[in-house]
């Protein structure tokens, strides 16, 4: 390299002149590695790559792992997904400390000081097994065994509803915030309301040249973030040309909505009305070129667009221009985001919005709404979804009524991620043994009789087939990386074993001795598709390239046309948001949202994401209160002063955010901190706003009506200066003006 | 020696204020050195619970600064984008002070001014320690200090070498040729009344003088040779005492940092340092003065005249100040906008009026005669121009430090128990050695007195006639 | 400009780094990709909040107007590898210099710890270890064995993932053929889900970021201090056309 | 050895030593306060002490050129654009490094013509800081009683064989 040319040159230069006044460097000492050199010079190994899933959330983005002495050392987006195409989210990067982290369990163990004691004793993994086998022999009952599950792998879905149901026990419940927060469940059933099917369709960005997304913080954490980012980027400026056009409606101004070229702020619960007004306005005037509205004027019907606009706060004129662009556009979609969802109006609030894409008629064309195209349908596609709140609240109920003996928490972190109000926490206490599988004690763990720790997702097996899905049919494989850095067991060989050690049915229903065979049969049926990206002779070869490729997907793209069912003529609903909380007392709307780093709060245990900071505050390591400036001044408080958030349902306390990015009305908290329990970076840190949510669902979908809450807000007099990247003295300004 | 005694020193219109002034010209050079080595013989309890107590607080600024090696630079308040802090506002200050030596000593020699000759000695032991202090700064504010001598030049297995365009280089060698020179300058003027210490003392100090004196007889040919070097190193002292504190400048203004990046700075810090410096010295001679009853050699008339160059420097040093800030208000480019506007109506404006008025004030005392020569009012005032000009050198490093040209940078600094720990160490630690050296050597130049007294007492030296004590040298 | 004194007197590289600010969300996942390709220390709530957090790529968020006409931007900040940068020549060590590739090199076993570099960036992008960078066990496993763990006292900013750069181009020279534009890539730029960030040599009239540098959109941060950014940003809002 | 109280009779008394044919290097006088050159009537040695300086100052300005200008090269790292070597950065380092060698050179010059430190005895006495000039005569054999006798007479102290102290 050329630093060592000067060097040599360097020796024939001194050796006349600086030799003599001692200055030159001894010859012998050339051998030497000096410190001229970077470090970065001296690259030590060959590192292996190994393909698998990533499993932060439920997107199911293909990773591949850096590993070098059989330690992972890095987290990349696999370049050949079709999903994320190589690209990969904070949250997905930031998974080996999951792996590494030093508050992992490292064995089963038993909560022997009472729940709650925090006092563990560790447990041979026989003995936890028998210990287990015994307690769902001796129910009286099998139906007082109940199951919660969060973000299950689709495979370890599949075995847990199998040994249930030869148990002859209820199937399991899933439960997870962040679905709840992205309104997962409400978009199925829209789904399924508007395209005939239950799978979650796909927005295309990347064509489309106006996106209206109605509380869709797609860049953030709703969906496949990842995939949309990158079909955003595209949008932008695109290898089509041109630049596509973003409008975001929500109350609080997200990252996404910073990336938006318009930011319509309005009041929560409003955003249908909102699209009700636009429909209403091109349906009347006849904009754009979509063909005859005649087919839609019954859908307005009952539209009043001054009605809309005052109950919006979004000026009329305001929404005429934006009705003019919609309709105008080439390729316009509108997409009902996860804001909608969690509101009691939630269900027809997101029918509105996707009435526009009918108006436009957007179904099945470029830039419009797709489905993804199932491939190989089968045991594959039995998937996990997200139950609904409702089923979680009929569970906690039976919890409550004493009806359940036993409860297997598996993925989940409901003491945590419900609504304190749903009482899950006091219905814990009338279960009388209780067992969880996740690899932290979480706040559900800490009230667990007995933990079986999962391994994480880099050391266990699965498979997953991701929705919403990518332009074509695929399903990302999901391996070990490296072996199992502590004595922890995959749940699936738990509940495999657990099978064969119940004999009878269950034995019969899971034959398999571990997840592996079971999961190179579940694949087999991939094996012949003639879609595939690659061919191997025998299932063996294949189950192989499986894992190399990390999964298994079509060459080419296959965009399916949802069949939409026919509306009808009947008029879309118009259904005024309701609130939790009276107008006069709890003056401000709540409003959480996920945070981009910590998802619902699983992340929280992640020292790289406790310090990565929050987009739009660039706050980290904490909780705050983001209040409009004009509602900060009203209560006379500023930047860092700690405020109490009082809902009919609880009160936490945190330093405010004067966020000029939010309607006034509205008090925003990120979601995510307030762990008591979860490991050293996590716990004792913030505050959950899921103290102070309501217990209320959309009543058509049944899921989470999380920002149906009024709140009041008392300022403290403390301050607490949070933990922010940008300077307040700057205050956002990029130059001096 | 009454014959000697006809003149008397100082000009006719000062003499009748001086008191005490007859009593030194009528005493003898045997009593002269007594009244020297007396008060350095006499080690008091006062003096020492002194010396325990300035102990004490260099002690625990080497834990404080043992910590901040422990545990890392993160102890002081430092952050992003304030790099700088107290350390480097410390070591400028101190750099400052050590000006006044130099200017005292070589300046005032070459000048032929003769009421430097009690002061000299004082001013000159000031420098060294300002610096032995300041020098110490550059080191504790490293981050791996255990590596500092990577930035000495010398062939290494390394294969390391120092970067000459860098101002720290410049600071490295500019203070270390001052360090040694002026520590050289004090050490030479010193070598006869070592000698006198010699003849008049007994025991440990006898040794410690003997081998100090190096043998010195005070020959004529010595004598005569001490002359030329001291000319020699008063001319040549002066360059490098211009240049170190225009070096210590270029550390700030080389960098494009708003605030920092102007081509006044070398100017103004010399000035600026002159300033405190010789206000330092005000304050010391003031101090010392009474500590060891020196009275009948640091009179009144040494005070007014100190007293008039301090307000010559403060003036300098608005005019200076004025012309930077002048230039930077006009320019009005944002950052600098904002940095002044933070200054006068800002965060930092309580700093900023305090430096502007304890900078300020002190001019107008000092046209006062009565200021300049009423020893407590002078400490006053020479205090007042060091918490300014401490306060000017805080401005330029901190207050310029936590804004720069993106706003989502900027930082505010706090600072932590370790940093004022160890700027009190230097603090303290100034004060120790000027008190132990103060009692080991002699604190007013024995030699330099008579010889003043000297010129002054003889109209006819030998064969020689001289007309005017002035003019001699 | 000492065009003649230029360290690339060999017709080298210039690595640079275009940032289009129309595709960048803001997302943060360079920040994380940085983090765990580079070893950067976690700083803690406690030093994050004093202005001591590691991350060598920041997101920077800006604020245009008032409620309800507001907009926020963002755009990441890194070591903006300037040609004429003026942190490299006042550090007495030369633990920061400029390498023949145009980089803005940091050498850490150099650094002593005088933060000049960091006073004298305009952009502010180097960090400082104020302390030793702590990982309990088994965190430690996540390091990147390419990249050195820095000690207390020590600055450290971007390298543009030097170290991915060199396999790069160990790997092409093993197979005999030059470093193909877009095959260096360093984390943040791999990870960048709406692909904002492009790397390639700015020196290679036919390389994308070249290209995209000669864009009518493309601005460098405080260019009016000539420092001559390898950064290139692409302004938001409008389209190259 | 004569002891004076004061310089003109010092002056008086060596004059007359002079005359009486003493050479000037067979005379020392000592005094606690420097008397001006010629001022007791003796000669002013030639001095080396400039040219001392001079080359010190020579050197040191070559080594400071050498490490301002040639180690640059030698171990050439680029920096910020600048060239390797320029104007300014140099002239401070060669500035300061003539200074320093100059300081350097006059000290150890003016010890090196003093030929000091030398601890050994010499012909001294102890009143000379108390004010007194001690003249001390080496006088050939035979000009010794006259020179006694002459510096008797100018002064009020005796007049004593010189004896030598560990100084």
């Amino acid at each position: 390299m050329s630093k060592k040319i000067s060097r040599r040159q360097f020796i024939k230069f001194t050796a006349g002149t600086a030799t003599a006044a001692g200055v030159a460097p001894k010859l012998h000492r050339m051998l030497q590695e000096p410190f001229v050199h970077p470090p970065e010079d001296l690259l030590p190994g060959q590192a292996t790559w190994y393909a698998s899933t990533c499993r932060q959330c439920s997107a199911g983005c293909g990773i591949i792992v850096r590993v070098i002495n059989g330690r992972a050392k890095k987290i990349e987006g696999n370049p050949l997904y079709p999903l994320n195409r190589g690209k990969l989210c904070a949250r997905g990067q930031a998974g080996l400390q999951a792996l590494y982290h030093p508050d992992r369990l490292r064995n089963a163990v038993r909560q022997t000081g009472g729940r709650g004691s925090r006092q563990f004793e560790p447990l041979y993994w026989d003995e936890a097994l028998d210990l287990l086998a015994e307690k769902i022999g001796s129910l009286s009952d099998p139906g007082r065994l109940a199951v919660l599950g969060g973000l299950l792998p689709d495979h370890l879905y599949r075995l847990l509803s199998l040994l249930l149901d030869s148990l002859g026990s209820p199937p399991p419940v899933t439960f997870d915030l962040h679905s709840a927060l992205e309104g997962r469940g409400a978009a199925a059933r829209l789904a399924q309301l508007t395209l005939g099917s239950a799978e979650l369709p796909v927005y295309d960005l990347e064509g489309a040249d106006v996106v209206f997304s109605f509380g869709a913080n797609f860049l953030e954490t709703w969906m496949s973030p990842v995939a949309q980012s990158l079909a955003y980027g595209n949008m932008r400026q695109g290898p089509f040309g041109g630049r596509g056009f973003l409008v975001q409606f929500e109350p609080r101004l997200s990252a996404t909505a910073a990336s938006a070229d318009r930011w319509i702020p309005l009041r929560p619960g409003t955003e249908g009305f909102v699209a009700l007004a636009l429909g209403r306005i091109i349906v009347e005037e006849r904009l754009g070129h979509a063909g005859s509205h005649r087919p839609h004027a019954a859908l307005y019907q009952d539209v009043d667009v001054t009605e809309m606009a005052e109950a919006s706060q979004v000026p009329i004129e305001t929404l005429r221009q934006l009705a003019q662009l919609f309709a105008d556009a080439e390729h316009p979609v509108a997409i009902p985001g996860g804001s909608l969802a969690g509101q009691q109006n939630g269900g027809p609030g997101m029918l509105a919005v996707q009435a526009l894409n009918r108006v436009v008629a957007q179904f099945g064309r470029v830039g419009g709404v797709f489905l993804s195209s199932p491939g190989p349908s089968g045991a594959l596609r039995r998937t996990a979804k997200a139950d609904s709140f409702s089923s979680v609240q009929d569970l906690i109920g039976r919890m409550k009524a004493g009806e359940v003996d036993l409860l297997l928490v598996v993925g989940a972190n409901p003491v945590f991620e419900l609504p304190s109000a749903a009482g899950f926490a006091e219905a814990i206490e009338r279960v009388p043994y209780v067992v969880c599988f996740n690899s932290f004690v979480d706040e559900t763990g800490a009230r667990a009789d007995l933990i079986l720790p999962d391994h994480t997702y880099l050391e266990s097996w699965g498979y997953q087939v991701p929705h919403p899905g990518a332009d074509r049919p695929a399903v990302s494989s999901q391996q070990p990386v490296v072996r199992p850095v502590h004595d922890t067991r995959a749940s699936a060989d738990v509940f495999l074993a657990l099978a064969s050690r119940l004999g009878g049915r269950p034995a019969e229903v899971l034959p398999w001795p571990d997840e592996v065979s079971f999961l190179e049969e579940t694949v087999r049926e991939l094996h012949g598709s003639s879609l595939g990206a690659y061919t191997a002779d025998t299932p063996a070869g294949f189950f192989a390239l499986w894992r190399q490729y990390g999964g298994w997907w079509s060459e080419k793209e296959l965009p399916l046309e949802p069949e939409v069912p026919d509306p009808g003529a009947q008029p879309l609903p118009i259904v005024p948001p309701l609130f939790e909380g009276n107008q006069q007392t709890y003056p401000f709307h709540l409003y959480p949202y996920p945070s981009v780093a910590l998802s619902d709060g699983r992340g929280a245990a992640l020292p790289w994401l406790q310090e990565t900071p929050d987009p739009m505050t660039t706050a980290r390591w904490g909780t705050w209160v983001e209040l409009n400036p004009e509602a900060a001044r009203s209560l006379g408080v500023e930047d860092n002063d700690i405020v109490r958030v009082i809902s009919p349902y609880g009160e936490l306390e945190a330093p405010v955010v004067v966020f000029p990015g939010i309607q006034p009305e509205v008090v925003a908290i990120p979601v995510g901190q307030g762990h008591t329990d979860y490991g050293r970076f996590a716990q004792q840190r913030g505050s959950n706003p899921m103290d102070l949510v309501a217990p209320v669902v959309d009543s058509e979908s049944g899921s989470l009506a999380w920002g149906a809450t009024r709140v009041r807000l008392e300022p403290t007099g403390r301050k607490q200066a949070l933990a922010r990247l940008e300077s307040l003295d700057g205050a956002g300004r990029e130059t001096l003006g | 020696m009454p014959e000697s005694a006809q003149p008397r020193p100082g000009s006719e219109s000062e003499r009748s204020e001086l008191d005490g002034s007859l009593l030194l010209v009528e005493r003898t050079d045997s009593e002269i050195n007594q009244a020297v080595l007396q008060p350095m013989l006499r080690g008091g309890r006062n003096f020492w619970i002194l010396v325990a107590g300035l102990g004490a607080v260099v002690a625990w600024g080497l834990y404080a600064w043992g910590y901040l090696v422990t545990w890392g630079i993160g102890t002081t308040g430092k952050n992003r984008p304030v790099y700088w802090t107290l350390f480097i506002t410390t070591f400028v200050f101190w750099v400052g002070i050590s000006h006044a030596g130099t200017m005292i000593s070589a300046v005032l020699r070459l000048l032929k001014v003769d009421w430097r000759r009690p002061i000299t000695r004082g001013a000159e032991a000031m420098t060294s320690f300002a610096l032995m202090m300041a020098a110490l700064y550059p080191l504790i504010h490293l981050g791996r200090v255990w590596k500092f001598y990577w930035m000495i030049p010398y062939p290494n297995g390394r294969f390391m070498w120092p970067n000459f365009q860098s101002p720290l280089m410049w600071d490295l060698v500019a203070i270390s040729t001052y360090l040694i020179g002026s520590t050289l300058y004090l050490y030479l003027a010193l070598i006869p009344d070592m000698a006198m210490a010699r003849d008049h003392t007994g025991g440990w100090r006898f040794q410690l003088y003997r081998a100090l004196a190096l043998g010195w007889r005070g020959t004529e040919a010595e004598w005569h040779k001490l002359h030329r070097a001291l000319g020699i190193f008063s001319v040549a002292i002066i360059p490098i005492f211009l240049s170190v504190h225009s070096i210590v400048s270029w550390d700030f203004a080389v960098t494009i940092q708003p605030r920092w990046h102007s081509t006044i700075f070398a100017p103004y810090f010399v000035v600026g340092a002159i300033y405190s410096g010789l206000a330092a010295l005000a304050c010391i001679l003031v101090i010392v003065r009474r500590g060891m009853r020196l009275g009948e050699f640091l009179r009144a008339e040494h005070f007014n005249a100190l007293g008039k160059l301090v307000m010559v420097a403060g003036m300098l040093w608005t005019y200076f100040w004025f012309a930077g800030f002048l230039v930077e208000w006009y320019g009005n480019e944002p950052v600098t906008r904002e940095l002044i506007q933070e200054e006068i109506a800002g965060r930092l404006a309580p700093l900023f009026y305090l430096q502007m008025a304890a900078n300020l004030i002190p001019i107008g005392l000092l046209a006062f005669r009565r200021v300049r020569s009423t020893p407590r009012l002078l400490l006053l005032a020479g205090l007042s121009v060091n918490v300014g000009m401490y306060t000017e050198r805080l401005l330029i490093v901190v207050g310029s430090l936590q804004r720069n040209d993106i706003p989502f940078n900027w930082g505010t600094y706090r600072p932590t128990w370790v940093e004022i720990s160890i700027v009190a160490m230097t603090f303290a630690g100034f004060a120790l050695l000027y008190i132990l050296f103060s009692r080991i050597v002699p604190y007013v130049p024995v030699w330099e007195i008579k010889e003043g007294r000297l010129r002054y007492s003889l109209r006819r030296i030998g064969r020689l006639l001289v007309p005017t004590a002035a003019e001699i040298e | 400009m000492a065009q003649a004194a230029k360290p690339s007197a060999e017709p080298g590289r210039r690595w640079g780094l275009v940032v289009d600010l129309d595709r960048c969300t803001g997302c943060q996942a360079c920040v994380v990709a940085c983090q765990a390709e580079n070893n950067v220390p976690v700083a803690g709530e406690k030093q994050a909040g004093y202005g001591r957090w590691m991350h060598w790529i920041i997101i920077h968020r800006y604020w245009e107007g008032e409620y309800p006409n507001i907009k926020a931007r963002f755009m990441p900040v890194m070591c903006q590898q300037c040609d004429e940068a003026p942190c490299e020549p006042v550090c007495p060590v030369f633990a920061t210099y400029h390498n023949p590739e145009g980089l803005n090199a940091q050498i850490y076993n150099r650094c002593i710890g005088t933060r000049f570099c960091g006073n004298a960036c305009p952009y502010k992008v180097r960090t400082y270890n104020w302390f030793r960078p702590e990982f309990p066990a088994p965190l430690t496993e996540q390091l990147n064995p390419d990249v050195t763990v820095r000690s207390r006292g020590i600055m450290e900013k971007c390298t543009f993932c030097i170290q991915r750069i060199r396999r790069a181009e160990l790997d092409a020279r093993a197979q005999g053929r030059e470093v193909a534009d877009g095959e260096i890539q360093p984390a943040c730029v791999q990870t960048c889900p709406p692909e904002a960030l492009i790397f390639g040599d700015l020196n290679d009239p036919e390389s994308r970021v070249s290209q995209l540098a000669r864009s009518r959109r493309s601005f460098r941060l405080l260019e009016e201090l000539g420092t001559d950014p390898g950064v290139i940003y692409l302004k938001g809002g409008e389209t190259n056309a | 050895m004569a002891l004076f109280d004061e310089g003109t009779r010092t002056a008086e008394a060596i004059d007359e030593l002079h005359a009486l044919g003493i050479p000037a290097d067979k005379m020392t006088v000592m005094s606690g306060v420097p008397y001006p050159e010629r001022a007791l009537g003796r000669q002013v040695e030639w001095l080396r002490l400039p040219y001392i300086v001079v080359a010190g100052a020579v050197a040191g300005l070559v080594f400071g050129l050498f490490l301002a200008v040639i180690t640059p090269h030698l171990y050439r790292l680029d920096v910020g654009g600048h060239p390797t070597v320029s104007f300014a950065p140099a002239a401070v380092i060669i500035f300061v490094f003539t200074m320093l060698a100059t300081i350097v050179s006059t000290f150890l010059g003016v010890l090196w013509e003093m030929n000091f430190p030398e601890f050994g005895p010499k012909y001294y006495h102890e009143e000379v800081t108390d004010g007194r000039l001690a003249v001390l005569v080496e006088p050939p054999d035979e000009l010794a009683t006259q020179a006694r006798e002459l510096l008797e007479k100018h002064t009020a102290h005796p007049v004593q064989l010189a004896e030598k102290k560990p100084l």
